[in-house]
């Protein structure tokens, strides 16, 4: 896949954005968890450290591994911008320079007993934008008579409430 | 011979592949490499060097010249595999099947090779950064502690086994019969007090290096001797504790013991002298293949003691914390083993039904045949790769249905049970610690 | 087990793990019928709920107006279960509605023995119970599912005059008597003023009309045939046009104009999308079940006309529907369901392929309606022909947006549209 | 089943928490939404779905058609919550739509639409906040993927902590 486009990119970059990764429960349901450490790296893969080894999203994203299927990554920041990313996890490790990094880093922000089980390395397979005003619009224009007709731009001010 | 279709398939790795989809193709690997073995190209070998994964041993006075030597490497999902030698002589250690895997750069990439064709990428993993440093005493810190896999660091407290002294090994075993740290041990081959001091130095300064170990294996030969059976062997256990609750400052040290069957008492007493863990393996389940493969067990003191020694430490270390092995293939070695695969299948799951019903956790490791075992000489092979998968699984049904997890002895502290490297999809739904608890929520 | 009972439903879901059970659920409430008990009956007399009974298309006496009726029922899952009372059809067996603990509760059968599911009606719309400016009941004026406004242009289908109604229709009857009511007890024209004022009350109401849905009896005055039926719902639509900025989500059920009439109505109006309905296929049938259509247009024609419609409307917005059943009816009917499953196929794909929507609707013997006696097909006959007519309109990237489970809710094929 | 725990109440109810929703599709495959709508009511978790169209919308349905389990996550911090359940209702019309579909008109201005309200049946509620889940496992499984060097271990690593 090409690389990550600047919307993504920058997202990614900023610390107030929200990070979520999920991923699938082989039981028809998926379970969703912020991954604050999420990253952009330099040859465009995207990793975060998972700080439990024992935890169930931590199982379900190894069963995505072994299945050859893929997670789902959405960043949300609080001005509203919002993109979705496809993505493969392709590698899971727990020693190396990369682990190292991701430890030492939550070593920094969350004290001496701070976790780390291991570190997801994920390829971004797809993305799009999943902001409201770009989703809404797709939609109007996708389906322009799909809505409220009290909406203002379908009902002048005076009849609506 | 009775009639078995393992055999007569002999599955290679592709039909096992299609033969059982939902095997993850990295741990089919982990056997399949473990049954054939792993050449490293001397290129594979240049980049493990500047990726810091290559032991180099230091010349000792008056010994050979150590060969380098790697600690496994890792598939993409962290499961790990061992068994890579740098050449054909090093290779030639151990009896293996079929031709070996290459592990080569491919695009500058390295990845394991199988036939000519790039197969799994593969990496390696650094050595721990104490690797090279010295105790005050001057000791080599690798010659007290060993960095196994990637998570775990290994002891070995006694100079020598029973079993070999008693010239009744346990028949799959190549270990040599002196330990390395010369000048650690007594002529009785106990740890001396400085070879205690070398061990609380050498782990408070591995352990300096952040994020790199989870755990202790300590282990020993065996040694049944003292006025309670195996009395000698407990000492030097709780002597070796008791320096390491000195080093972790806590009443718990994160360790557990490779050690042999004590009584009830005296895997109690280790338990209250700090160890978290405690592993007497049974190696083979059937009766009268355990007698054949491992004659001094059988001796010191028969088959239900070794198994009623592993059950009674449940109640000292917590459910899920005592491990029995067997060494898988063992129990097949003619020509007393059991006749086929099939049937070594169905011994070797009823002993794991057995423990894993009283909170003992199974686990199992693919038969080694090393130079300097009873089986190298006698030629003895390890059975083909699917009696491996069908073990593997049936191991992991049966700790799945248990709730048994081995955090102990699990795949990255331990790295060579393939049911362990399975079992990570079950990590979040196993109960251990103390029995009757819930199973952790997160 | 008998037919779309609670175990008849498990054994459909098992045999068809594509359709849930809210839809199996919407067919067979419409094929075994609906009793309210006494506590569902009072709790819909409650204001949030009580729709009365629906005038626009038939004549109610004062007692009828005075009864509590309840508004579309709502599944959990939002799809639209417009079951038949007893005042509307004749049941054996039918389903059964208690309401406890707040909570309106479906039970298999009048011995309450096995609790279905909870479920909700639709809420009475806020215009209810208001009057236009000349005095007339809003809710005379137009009816509203949850999401469509439901109006009625003119209470007269004129087919009835020569007995060549289609067979299956009760519009404008009593339910007693097989003939249109009288004038002076239904009146039959509707004034284009209260319509407007009736869709500018519904509009105050946020988020409760997404279609604005018209249809009336088949006026054939004027010539060309149905000239003066145009030019009356252009002058209506341009009425409800006056509340909107421009177009508006709304459909026309009506008979099959011609190409230049639907200009006029496109041209002139908000309107967006048209359905002439086929409700037969089969050319034999169709000259049977629906006489006042082959005599005033013609099968062939009619199906032209939807056709051309296309060109007015665009791809899509052209629907057309059948009446699911009618096609098996005796003693002309086709014998086999699977001979009747394949003529609805064979047009669904002509229509799809002329990016028509083609959508089907449960056949029920209607009291006051030639087809009273009729026996409908199986419920599997239903199943099938919903997953069918959906996998059709699939292969052809056809969607029936403004007949879906919100616009309309009477079409359990397009329901199956609402997941990927 | 629902009585919620008074820090989920708290939490749920900070405008500053982030809503999660998560779901699946057809193939398996996980999606998630953030939902600033999501509240609770009564017995139920509602949040506003605002494009017919959208693909959490299809998961939403196909949770309620096939019985596949939703997951909602509410977090702020390190402090979250993860509620496993169904979906028990989806509503296109009533009060409470009514009440979504205006607050989002007030947020984002008079051509703002809202498609649905989901109402969500939570089965299980836990407090999956960094340190409880710490806790919890490691309480139960000391000895599992704990590296040797953390405070709560390393004798050494302690002091540092003390000092720090």
């Amino acid at each position: 896949m090409p690389p990550l486009s600047n919307q993504a990119s920058a997202l990614l970059a900023d610390p107030a954005t929200l990070k979520v990764v999920v991923a699938a429960d082989g039981a028809g349901g998926a379970r969703a968890e912020l991954r604050p450490s999420l990253r952009l790296q330099e040859d465009g893969t995207l990793a975060y450290a998972e700080p439990f080894e024992a935890s169930e999203a931590n199982s379900l994203m190894l069963a995505l591994h072994w299945a050859g299927k893929a997670a789902e990554i959405l960043l949300s920041a609080p001005d509203g911008r919002a993109w979705r990313i496809t993505a493969a996890p392709r590698r899971y490790l727990y020693t190396g320079p990369l682990f190292q990094s991701f430890y030492r880093e939550a070593r920094a922000e969350q004290g001496p007993n701070s976790q780390v089980g291991g570190v997801w390395v994920l390829e971004a397979l797809k993305e799009e934008d999943a902001g409201y005003e770009a989703r809404k619009r797709l939609e109007d224009e996708a389906r322009p008579f799909y809505r409220y007709l009290d909406r203002s731009d379908v009902t002048p001010k005076g009849a609506r409430a | 011979m009775a009639e078995s279709a393992i055999l007569k398939d002999g599955l290679g790795f592709q039909q096992a592949a299609e033969k059982y989809p939902a095997f993850p193709r990295t741990v089919l690997r982990k056997l399949d490499t473990a049954l054939r073995g792993v050449l490293i190209s001397p290129a594979a070998l240049d980049r493990a060097r500047q990726e810091g994964a290559v032991y180099e041993p230091a010349p000792e006075e008056g010994a050979p010249p150590g060969k380098p030597s790697l600690r496994g490497a890792f598939f993409s999902d962290a499961t790990l595999f061992r068994d890579i030698e740098v050449d054909e002589q090093a290779f030639a250690r151990r009896i293996k099947q079929g031709s070996p895997y290459t592990l080569d750069l491919v695009e500058g990439k390295t990845w394991l090779v199988d036939g000519g064709v790039p197969v799994e990428q593969a990496f390696f993993s650094p050595l721990p950064s104490y690797y090279g440093k010295r105790t005050q005493r001057g000791t080599l810190l690798e010659k007290v502690v060993g960095a196994g896999p990637a998570n775990c660091l290994n002891l070995n407290i006694l100079s020598y086994c029973n079993s070999w002294k008693e010239h009744l090994p346990c028949k799959y075993c190549d270990y040599p019969p002196s330990f390395r740290s010369k000048g650690s041990f007594t002529k009785e081959g106990w740890l001396t007090q400085e070879g205690l001091d070398d061990i609380a130095e050498a782990v408070a300064m591995a352990l300096q290096e952040v994020g790199h170990f989870t755990c202790m294996r300590i282990q020993s030969g065996s040694d049944p001797h003292g006025e309670r059976p195996f009395e000698n062997e407990v000492a030097q256990y709780v002597r070796v504790l008791e320096t390491l609750q000195g080093v972790f400052g806590t009443p718990k040290v994160p360790a557990r013991l490779v050690a042999s069957a004590f009584p009830k008492d005296q895997s109690a007493r280790v338990a209250k002298a700090g160890a978290s863990g405690y592993e007497p393996h049974l190696e083979v389940w059937d009766p009268q293949a355990f007698e054949w493969v491992c004659p001094a067990k059988a001796r010191y003191f028969g088959r239900d003691y070794w198994i009623q020694s592993a059950v009674d430490a449940v109640e000292s270390f917590g459910r899920g914390n005592v491990c029995t092995q067997f060494v898988a293939g063992a129990e097949l070695a003619g020509p007393h083993g059991l006749p086929t695969p099939e049937a070594a299948l169905e011994s070797t799951l009823e002993g794991a039904e057995y423990f894993a019903q009283r909170g003992v956790v199974p686990v199992s490791i693919v038969l080694w045949v090393g130079r300097g075992s009873i089986f190298f000489r006698d030629k003895q092979t390890a059975p083909p790769l699917e009696y491996y998968v069908r073990l593997a699984q049936g191991f992991r049904d049966i700790r799945r249905r248990h709730c048994l997890a081995s955090d102990i002895n699990d795949y990255r502290s331990c790295a060579v049970h393939p049911e362990a490297d399975l079992g990570r999809l079950d990590a979040h739904r196993a109960v251990n610690g103390k029995p009757g608890e819930v199973p952790c929520p997160h | 087990m008998s037919e779309g009972d609670l175990d008849h439903i498990e054994q459909l879901e098992a045999k068809y793990p594509d359709v849930p059970r809210f839809v199996l659920l919407k067919l067979a409430l419409r094929y075994r019928g609906v009793r309210l008990l006494a506590p569902a009956t009072l709790a819909i007399s409650d204001a949030d709920y009580n729709y009365g009974p629906v005038q626009v298309f038939r004549y109610h006496d004062e007692e009828a107006l005075k009864k509590a009726h309840p508004g579309p029922l709502l599944f959990r899952d939002g799809t639209t279960g417009l079951v038949a009372f007893e005042d509307r059809e004749v049941f054996e067996d039918p389903y059964v509605i208690d309401h406890e603990g707040g909570k309106f509760l479906l039970y298999s059968d009048a011995s309450k023995a096995r609790l279905v599911d909870e479920v909700d009606f639709t809420p009475r719309p806020a215009y209810y119970g208001k009057r236009t400016s000349s005095g007339k009941p809003m809710e005379s004026i137009a009816t509203a599912r949850a999401q469509r406004m439901i109006i009625c242009a003119y209470r007269h289908c004129h087919f009835w005059d020569t007995g060549e109604q289609c067979k299956y229709c009760a519009f404008f009857t009593d339910l007693n008597e097989t003939r249109q009511v009288s004038e002076k007890k239904f009146p039959k024209d509707v004034e284009a003023e209260d319509i407007y004022e009736t869709v500018r009350e519904i509009l105050k109401e946020p988020g409760r009309v997404s279609e604005i849905y018209m249809t009336a009896g088949a006026d054939y005055e004027g010539e060309p045939a149905f000239e003066a039926e145009v030019d009356r719902y252009i002058n209506i639509l341009q009425a409800i046009g006056r509340n909107f900025k421009g177009r508006f989500s709304s459909q026309l059920m009506a008979p099959a104009y011609s190409k230049a009439q639907y200009k006029k109505l496109y041209e002139r109006t908000g309107l967006t999308t048209v359905c002439p309905n086929i409700e037969v296929w089969d050319e034999r049938l169709f000259k049977w079940i629906c006489p006042g259509k082959e005599r005033f247009v013609g099968r062939a024609k009619w199906i032209q006309n939807t056709v051309d419609a296309v060109e007015v409307f665009g791809k899509g917005n052209v629907y057309t529907q059948v009446i699911g059943g009618v096609e098996l009816a005796k003693p002309h009917g086709f014998k086999t369901e699977d001979e009747a499953l394949a003529s609805n196929f064979e047009a669904c794909e002509f229509y799809s392929k002329h990016g028509v929507v083609f959508v089907s609707v449960v056949f029920g013997p209607a009291r006051s309606s030639v087809f009273h006696d009729q026996k409908r097909p199986s419920l599997e006959y239903f199943v099938r022909l919903i997953r069918g007519l959906r996998q059709i309109r699939e292969k052809h990237g056809l969607k029936a947006d403004n007949d879906d489970y919100k616009h309309c809710g009477n079409h359990a094929d397009a329901d199956l549209e609402r997941v990927d | 089943m629902a009585d919620f725990p008074k820090e989920f109440l708290e939490l749920v109810s900070d405008p500053d928490s982030v809503k999660m929703v998560a779901t699946t599709d057809k193939h398996g495959a996980p999606h998630v939404v953030v939902k600033g709508s999501l509240r609770v009511e009564g017995q139920h978790l509602a949040f506003g779905e605002v494009i017919e169209d959208s693909d959490s919308g299809h998961y939403l349905v196909r949770s309620i058609w096939f019985n596949r389990p939703v997951a909602v996550n509410v977090t702020k911090g390190d402090k979250s919550w993860q509620v496993k359940g169904r979906t028990y209702k989806c509503l296109i019309a009533g009060p409470l739509l009514k009440d979504f579909l205006l607050r989002e008109r007030a947020k984002r201005g008079p051509d703002a639409d809202l498609n649905a309200v989901w109402l969500i049946e939570p089965a299980e509620i836990r407090d999956e906040s960094l340190e409880v889940r710490r806790q919890s496992l490691e309480a139960r499984r000391p000895l599992f993927g704990r590296h040797l060097d953390r405070a709560s271990i390393m004798a050494e690593a302690r002091q540092l902590a003390a000092k720090a």
